[in-house]
């Protein structure tokens, strides 16, 4: 009767920091743990220490929706991504821990003639970068996920889609805790309850970092924080062009299985999957002020159920169990930033938004590689901080609207 | 949240659209301004964890801009004696 | 029938017939569901999600883990709060809801509501603060989850407004709370702004943690006197307590009174447990107590405590600490205008010896149950400390305890427990998980209330829309706005329809409903220098009666928005935006007037809604608005291109600009919107023998494309720039406007930007997709380089052929080459061309 | 006199289901349009004094200068909608007269004056059942304590923005809706009375 239990029976030590490390890491989230991996793995990197604050895995990784693909517009975004996506399609077996990943086709809906235009713009441009892409009429998104609504008489009616079938869903606190166990065995110290408040710095170079529980040098820190990464940066004597604000989400209760794919609706903001032991996993649209409370306004809520019945009838009478707010951090572009900093030996990797998980194997692949060689790897060359003075962004607002 | 206008009084934040940090000035002279200078207009923004001075503006009331305080963790709010100083 | 034969609070008198399983039944009026199946001897409600093992009522309210049962199209009930009703159909669940896509028939309110006082909860506590709160003459609400006061509710004075059936689920800033009320024919949502909130939400008993705990006939001590006293149901024959305090104490009097045994009182204060359980299919049989005596009962009571119900208090980041007197969290600190009292407060009187857990016979923990709903296990905590979990958050995640639709009402504090015992920590040390809204399940549609259906978001409409409702129109939805997307005659399709209409513009007369477009009045001295910062050209020179085009950027410098401005006497302008950029217009000007150009007198009213617009485009509109307005001279002398006259036609008050987004000789008749119907009829009658022809957006589409007119949001993304559209004539270099210092960065004047260019198909019957993008080699067989995308794309009847506009790296030096669409399994090849398809020279628009 | 025939309220189309309602409610809520009302944009500095001296020598009244407050004189009234903006409301064909009179009070001073009379239309709620009806979608406080007779509010109906205005002591609500907005609050309003 009983339920295999999933996990390993051993996940990590609980060490006590040491006194110097080659790399410190700042935020053992599921960027910080997948970079502490990477470094480990692909680098040989092995005497690095992971800080968190709170509980490992405890912010955004732990909040998000899950949802993940790599169908972004611009050719950097969707490299980035999609290398992403390559790295989830293994990331099970490489870790030896079932992270629940399921590839169940991710759905974007359009409700309006300039999101078809935009809709197909990106699956055309996805075609031809390699990365999976279909445009659905709204019978075949009938046809795909048949308890949509696509009645031209609803108020926003269905007007396509488009779908990637690579993407899905994982679980997100066992993709963060298979990274953890991972670089844990290799040798990486993830220090909980361990809050960095400061940066040693000899001249323009950084040296360590002072915590709650005393100083520890380093070779290198890499800042990995997301909604914290202003107040690091900040303690370090730098400014990110970075806003912290609510994103907020809920979840049903288990329900039986109604929906067989991951759909969203820019138009509505709506994005919503049903989670492997049956609850409806929810998105909604961010908060717009500035906020590092973990929660939201209520109505945000209530605009996104009412969009959710209006595009799942039979959504009705689930019912809300649980609502909470990650911080995201929102770059002006609504792409990361993931490179150098004005301090040397100082690395940055924030500024996800909203798309954080989807790249969480990606951006520490890269990431790794940047701390390693003290060089940004091709793949995120064009994400550094510099784009901002240049003004060579990688605008996603336009045409993901909404990058989640 | 509850925003106090300086105006109208309280009122639901649904009523009103946020703009962000308070008291960045426009360049007195952007031409005169490098690239890096511009862009820290254009783009870099306080994002402060604890009070911060921001500006918002309500919009479906009297559609006037003001300032105030909020604690960005609590979302405790403390009008400011500046509260009509707009930017 | 278990039905006590007196006593409660329920209705003998009003028999009521419900089903359960199939199976029929009668309760009384005043029954829950649960209390009306424990009164007909059901013991087994439901079956847990894991393992699929029975279980039974635990508890007497919305802190029930077990008794989930789905009723007619709501699932998900907990049996202890759905009332009886008369015909009820209830049907067990296993843990799992059952969605259903019945038509909706049920009704969900949404109101708000203030008062300078909210209680929340209605027993004594509440009842005393709300009517000591009424005394100074303030609005108070008092607030309960159950259909009657737990207290005495004559005497209340009117300004206590009393809200049964009604629970406070979310604690939000500033004392909103948001709270569900359970009606009749669906649910209503309140929203109730509070100066004052009391929190008088009692607490919840916690259960005790023994091997197969979880049988049915085992329930909380406090809901046994519930059934007993309020409900006049013995949920038993036989009992026993099982206790670590002495809240118990009534208990067994009130066993006894009801003609139940009391077979044991095993009490941990007195080394005493019961360490397993046995039972068969129909719930629980015999306990069996250390040292090995087991006693028969089909009923077990148990207490382990009490949990102050602290949901909202928390959810509003108020404090916890332990307190090890009453082995519970409580509040510790305040918020501000926030009280909690009584219970909730853990203001408690009695002694208790906190007991984690029981241990059983045979060292195994796997039937020790924590939480019921989740089916999670002491085992299964075990093995998450094991892997090394310290955090409670962590074991939570691991283990999903807490995590079921009860959200760990009754597990919650002794998974804190469990924690701090295993792991070796003190159990404040450990803490309790977060709480989030809601405190009770709610359902989408409750949240959703009215905003479904057209109601889900206004639906914008013109004065003129009666009109094309009843000439068959095909709308568009832009933004709020319902637009004509295309007017079909008879058996047309939408491409019949938009060639004809296209034909009509440009071949005699045509009519379009522009009344959406964006109008922003604007008075003030400082009018001129006001709009020479904000749009990239100069209007210094524009001369009163007359409009120019104008465009404006972001402060990076990329295209926001474009219209006409019209100088309309001194000191007084009008504006017009897009119809989807109106609002975000006209903040974007409040918010530079009022933030950042105090020092300018100017002066913005919005006047979108004040006036219905129609355009009267093609070589002969000038007949029609002759025909109007015979007293205005509309010789191109006369009344020029960009020109603007005040007119009037039978009645109605007219503003004539000389205005074209086609291309073609064509005027925009303004109205106030009480005459926008009248004066569309005026011009169709005018136009009627000449064959006026109305038009919907997609021809007003072609017609711009074929000029090259680009479309905010559709030619550009927020990352194009005037100099991209090839619009660098519109760029002042004289004056300062927003977004200037932009277009001297690096990236901005790289001389590979995309740039605005037409594209003609090689073969003229090949219509490119919009969004295709371009490539230069025509084998796309290996890696492409992607150098530009289609922005819009049709097919002309002037032309005679398809057409696009793209933007294209390099774009203006490649005109007359051949760039690469591939499509799905073929590539087509297109002409690069000036983004210009149709009377280059202006001849038709000045005519 | 200007002709009806060409001229059509935003809600014209539903008289006959505002007349429903009252029937259907028992008379404790009513809605009908007011429309063709004058209506007014005035912009001045409420810090000249001398300015809003002539404004109301000219208007026969003068400005509320206490915010979501109106002022009114025989059939003209004056709605706070900022620290130096009104609605000046009238009787239907007093557009142009208002704004003679408007114009020749600002006397060339600083100031705006736009003829929004067509902007928006005017519902009106009256009835025991109208603060309820309305509390269903709008968030601010109705009470008679907090908005009594001469209050008036810029605030929402559902998704919808709106002047609201209680004139006296009757149970009687005017709202002020745009145009483009106006079968939308009325639909909205209908099915709310439905919850009543």
């Amino acid at each position: 009767m009983a339920e295999p239990h999933p996990h390993p029976n051993h996940l990590w030590r609980n060490p006590e920091p040491k006194r110097a490390y080659d790399v410190v890491i700042v935020g053992a989230g599921g960027h910080g743990l997948a970079t502490a991996y990477y470094l480990a793995k692909n680098h040989g990197i092995t005497n690095v220490a992971v800080l968190e604050r709170g509980w490992l895995a405890g912010g955004n990784v732990a909040r998000n929706t899950t949802v993940i693909r790599s169908n972004y517009l611009w050719d950097e975004s969707a490299a980035i991504y999609e290398h992403s996506l390559k790295l989830w399609e293994g990331l099970s077996e490489e870790l030896d821990y079932d992270i629940l990943f399921s590839q169940r086709g991710v759905l974007n809906l359009v409700h309006s003639l300039g999101d078809v235009r935009e809709g197909r713009r990106r699956v055309y441009a996805n075609r031809l970068s390699g990365i999976d892409a279909e445009w659905l009429t709204a019978e075949e998104v009938k046809a795909f996920c048949p308890i949509v609504n696509t009645s031209p008489d609803v108020r926003y009616p269905v007007m396509g889609g488009t779908l990637q079938r690579r993407g899905g869903i994982a679980k997100h606190d066992y993709v963060a805790w298979a990274f953890a166990r991972r670089a844990d065995e290799m040798g990486v110290d993830l220090i909980q309850n361990c809050e960095v408040t400061g940066f040693e710095l000899e001249g323009n170079r950084v040296v360590g970092v002072q915590t709650d529980r005393g100083p520890t040098a380093a070779g290198r820190v890499a800042i990995c924080a997301a909604g914290h990464s202003t107040v690091l940066a900040s303690m370090a004597g730098f400014d990110l062009p970075i806003q912290s604000h609510p994103l907020q989400a809920l979840v049903s209760e288990l329900l039986e299985p109604v929906l067989n794919c991951v759909v969203m609706s820019n138009a509505v903001h709506v994005y919503v999957s049903q989670a492997h032991k049956g609850e409806l996993v929810m998105g909604a649209g961010i908060d717009p002020y500035i906020s590092y409370a973990q929660r939201g306004s209520p109505h945000v809520i209530e605009y996104q159920l009412a969009a959710a019945i209006e595009l799942f009838p039979i959504f009705s009478r689930a019912h809300v169990v649980r609502t909470w707010a990650g911080i995201v951090d929102v770059s002006p572009d609504a792409s990361p930033i993931l490179g150098l900093t004005p301090i040397a030996n100082l690395f940055i990797n924030c500024g996800w938004g909203t798309g954080g998980f989807k790249a969480t194997p990606g951006a520490g692949w890269v990431y790794a590689h940047t701390i390693a060689h003290g060089q940004p790897h091709a793949l995120n060359a064009r994400f550094a901080l510099e784009r901002f003075t240049t003004g060579a962004l990688i605008d996603e607002h336009g045409a993901a609207a909404v990058a989640h | 949240m509850l925003i106090p206008c300086p105006w109208c009084g309280d009122r639901e934040d649904i009523e009103f659209k946020y703009g962000g940090a308070a008291q960045i000035a426009y360049p007195a002279n952007p031409d005169s301004a490098d690239d890096a200078a511009w862009a820290r207009y254009v783009f870099f923004r306080p994002n402060p964890k604890g009070k911060m001075a921001e500006r918002w503006v309500h919009s479906a009331g009297c559609r006037r801009w003001f300032n105030l305080v909020r604690d960005t963790v609590t979302h405790e709010i403390t009008p400011t004696p500046a509260a009509e100083e707009r930017r | 029938m278990s039905r006590l034969p007196e006593g409660g609070r329920i209705d003998r008198s009003r028999p009521i017939r419900f089903t359960f399983n199939g199976h029929t039944y009668q309760g009384c009026a005043g029954d829950t569901l649960a209390s009306a199946l424990l009164a007909n001897d059901v013991r087994i409600v439901a079956r847990s999600v894991t393992y699929g093992r029975p279980r039974g009522v635990f508890s007497a309210g919305s802190e029930e883990p077990n008794a989930l049962v789905q009723v007619g199209s709501e699932t998900m009930l907990r049996a202890t709060q759905v009332e009886l009703d008369d015909g009820l159909e209830a049907a067990s669940l296993n843990g799992k809801g059952r969605l259903t896509s019945e038509p909706e028939t049920a009704r969900f309110d949404k109101i708000y509501a203030h008062c300078e006082v909210l209680v929340v909860g209605g027993g004594p506590a509440g009842r005393s603060a709300a009517q000591s709160a009424a005394q100074t003459g303030d609005r108070v609400i008092l607030m309960d989850e159950q259909p009657l006061l737990n207290s005495d509710s004559d005497g209340l004075p009117s300004n206590v407004r009393v809200l049964l059936r009604t629970t406070a689920f979310g604690l939000y800033d500033q004392n909103l709370v948001l709270a569900a009320e359970r009606r009749a024919d669906g649910g209503r949502l309140w929203q109730i702004r509070a100066r004052q909130v009391v929190l008088a939400t009692g607490a919840h008993e916690r259960p005790l943690v023994f091997a197969n705990n979880d049988r049915p006939g085992i329930l909380l001590a406090g809901a046994v006197r519930t059934y007993l006293n309020r409900y006049g149901v013995a949920p038993g024959t036989r009992g026993v307590v099982f206790t670590n305090n002495d809240t118990t104490a009534p208990l067994a009097s009130d066993l006894r009174s009801a003609g139940i045994a009391v077979a044991a009182i095993i009490d941990i204060r007195r080394e005493q447990a019961i360490v397993d359980t046995d039972g068969d299919d129909d719930g629980l049989r015999a306990v069996t107590l250390a040292g090995g005596d087991r006693i028969e009962c089909d009923l077990l009571c148990v207490s382990g405590g009490f949990n102050p119900t602290d949901h909202l208090y928390s959810q509003a980041q108020g404090k916890l600490r332990y307190d090890e007197r009453f082995a519970c969290f409580r509040p510790d600190g305040k918020l501000p205008n926030v009280t909690v009292l009584g219970a909730a407060n853990g203001e408690f009187d009695f002694a208790i010896q906190p007991c984690w857990l029981v241990p059983g016979t045979n060292g195994d923990w796997s039937a020790h149950f924590v939480d019921l709903e989740r089916d999670v296990t002491v085992a299964d905590m075990q093995r998450a400390v094991n892997a090394g979990m310290r955090s409670i958050e962590h074991v939570k995640r691991f283990t999903t305890i807490g995590t079921g639709s009860d959200q760990g009402k009754t597990s919650g504090i002794n998974e804190v427990g469990l924690v701090g015992a295993l792991t070796g920590q003190p159990i404040g040390g450990v803490g309790t998980t977060t709480y989030r809204p809601p405190y009770v399940p709610v359902s989408f549609a409750l949240m959703a209330g009215r905003n479904r259906g057209d109601l889900f978001d206004p639906i914008r409409l013109t004065s003129i829309q009666p009109w094309h409702v009843a000439h068959g129109a095909v709308f568009e939805n832009v933004g709020q706005w319902k637009r004509p997307w295309y007017f079909p005659r008879h058996d047309e399709d939408m491409e019949g329809a938009v060639q004809r209409e296209c034909r009509a513009a440009r071949e005699n007369v045509a009519i379009m409903d522009v009344s959406t477009l964006g109008k922003i009045d604007i008075q003030g001295p400082d009018a001129v220098e006001f709009l020479n910062r904000i749009y990239t050209n100069a209007f210094d020179t524009l001369k009163v009666g007359f409009g120019r085009y104008g465009l404006m950027c972001k402060a990076d410098g990329m295209v926001f928005d474009d219209g006409v401005v019209m100088h309309l006497g001194p000191d007084h302008w009008l504006a017009t935006t897009t119809t989807g950029g109106a609002a975000a217009v006209l903040d974007w000007m409040e918010e530079w007037l009022q933030t950042e150009w105090p020092e300018l007198t100017v002066r913005l009213t919005s006047v979108t809604d004040h006036w219905s617009a129609v355009a009267v485009v093609g070589p002969q509109s000038r007949d029609v608005v002759h025909t109007l307005f015979p007293a205005i001279a509309v010789d191109t002398q006369s009344f020029p291109f960009m020109a603007i006259r005040e007119g009037e036609t039978g009645g109605i008050p007219v503003r004539l600009h000389r205005i074209t987004f086609s291309g073609e000789l064509a005027y925009e008749l303004w109205t106030p919107s009480w005459y926008g119907l009248a004066l569309w009829e005026a011009v169709m009658a005018a136009g009627q023998p000449l064959g006026i022809t109305p038009y919907g957006t997609e021809a007003m589409h072609v017609l711009r494309a074929e000029k090259g007119y680009i479309i905010c949001g559709q030619e550009t993304d927020g990352t194009v720039t005037p100099q991209d559209l090839g619009m660098g004539w519109i760029v002042s270099k004289k004056k300062p406007f927003i977004g200037q210092r932009s277009h001297r960065r690096g990236d901005t004047r790289r001389a590979d930007r995309k740039h605005l260019v037409g594209l003609l198909p090689v073969d003229g019957e090949q219509l490119l997709p919009e969004g295709a993008q371009l490539v230069l080699d025509e084998n796309t067989s290996a890696a492409v380089t992607m150098i530009g995308h289609v922005t819009s794309s049709y097919r002309s009847a002037t032309l005679g052929r398809t057409f696009a506009l793209g933007m294209l790296q390099r774009g203006r030096e490649r005109f007359g080459t051949t760039v690469y669409v591939p499509l799905n399994g073929h590539v087509v090849a297109a002409t690069v061309t000036e983004p210009i398809f149709y009377d280059r020279e202006n001849v038709r628009r000045d005519s | 006199m200007i002709a009806e025939a060409i001229r059509r309220g935003a809600l014209a189309d539903y008289a006959e289901r505002f007349t429903t309602l009252y029937e259907t409610a028992g008379s404790s809520v009513s809605i009908r349009e007011l429309p063709f009302l004058a209506q007014l944009n005035l912009r001045v500095d409420a810090g000249d004094t001398a300015v809003m001296g002539q404004v109301t020598d000219y208007l026969g009244f003068s400005l509320p200068l206490t915010p979501n407050t109106a002022s009114q004189a025989g059939d003209r009234r004056a709605l706070w909608l900022g620290p130096d903006e009104w609605l000046i409301v009238g009787p239907d064909d007093q557009a142009t007269s208002l704004e003679q009179a408007l114009r020749g009070g600002l006397g060339g001073a600083v100031g705006s004056v736009v003829d929004v009379s067509a902007n928006r239309t005017v519902l009106e709620i009256r009835g025991s059942k109208g603060h309820d009806l309305l509390a269903h979608g709008v968030p601010i406080d109705l009470d008679p304590g907090a908005f009594g007779p001469g209050c008036c509010a810029q605030t929402l109906l559902a998704k919808a923005q709106v002047i609201i205005e209680r004139r006296d002591e009757a149970p009687a609500f005017q709202l002020y809706i745009r145009s483009s907005f106006a079968s939308y609050v009325a639909d909205w309003l209908l099915d709310a009375a439905r919850a009543l």
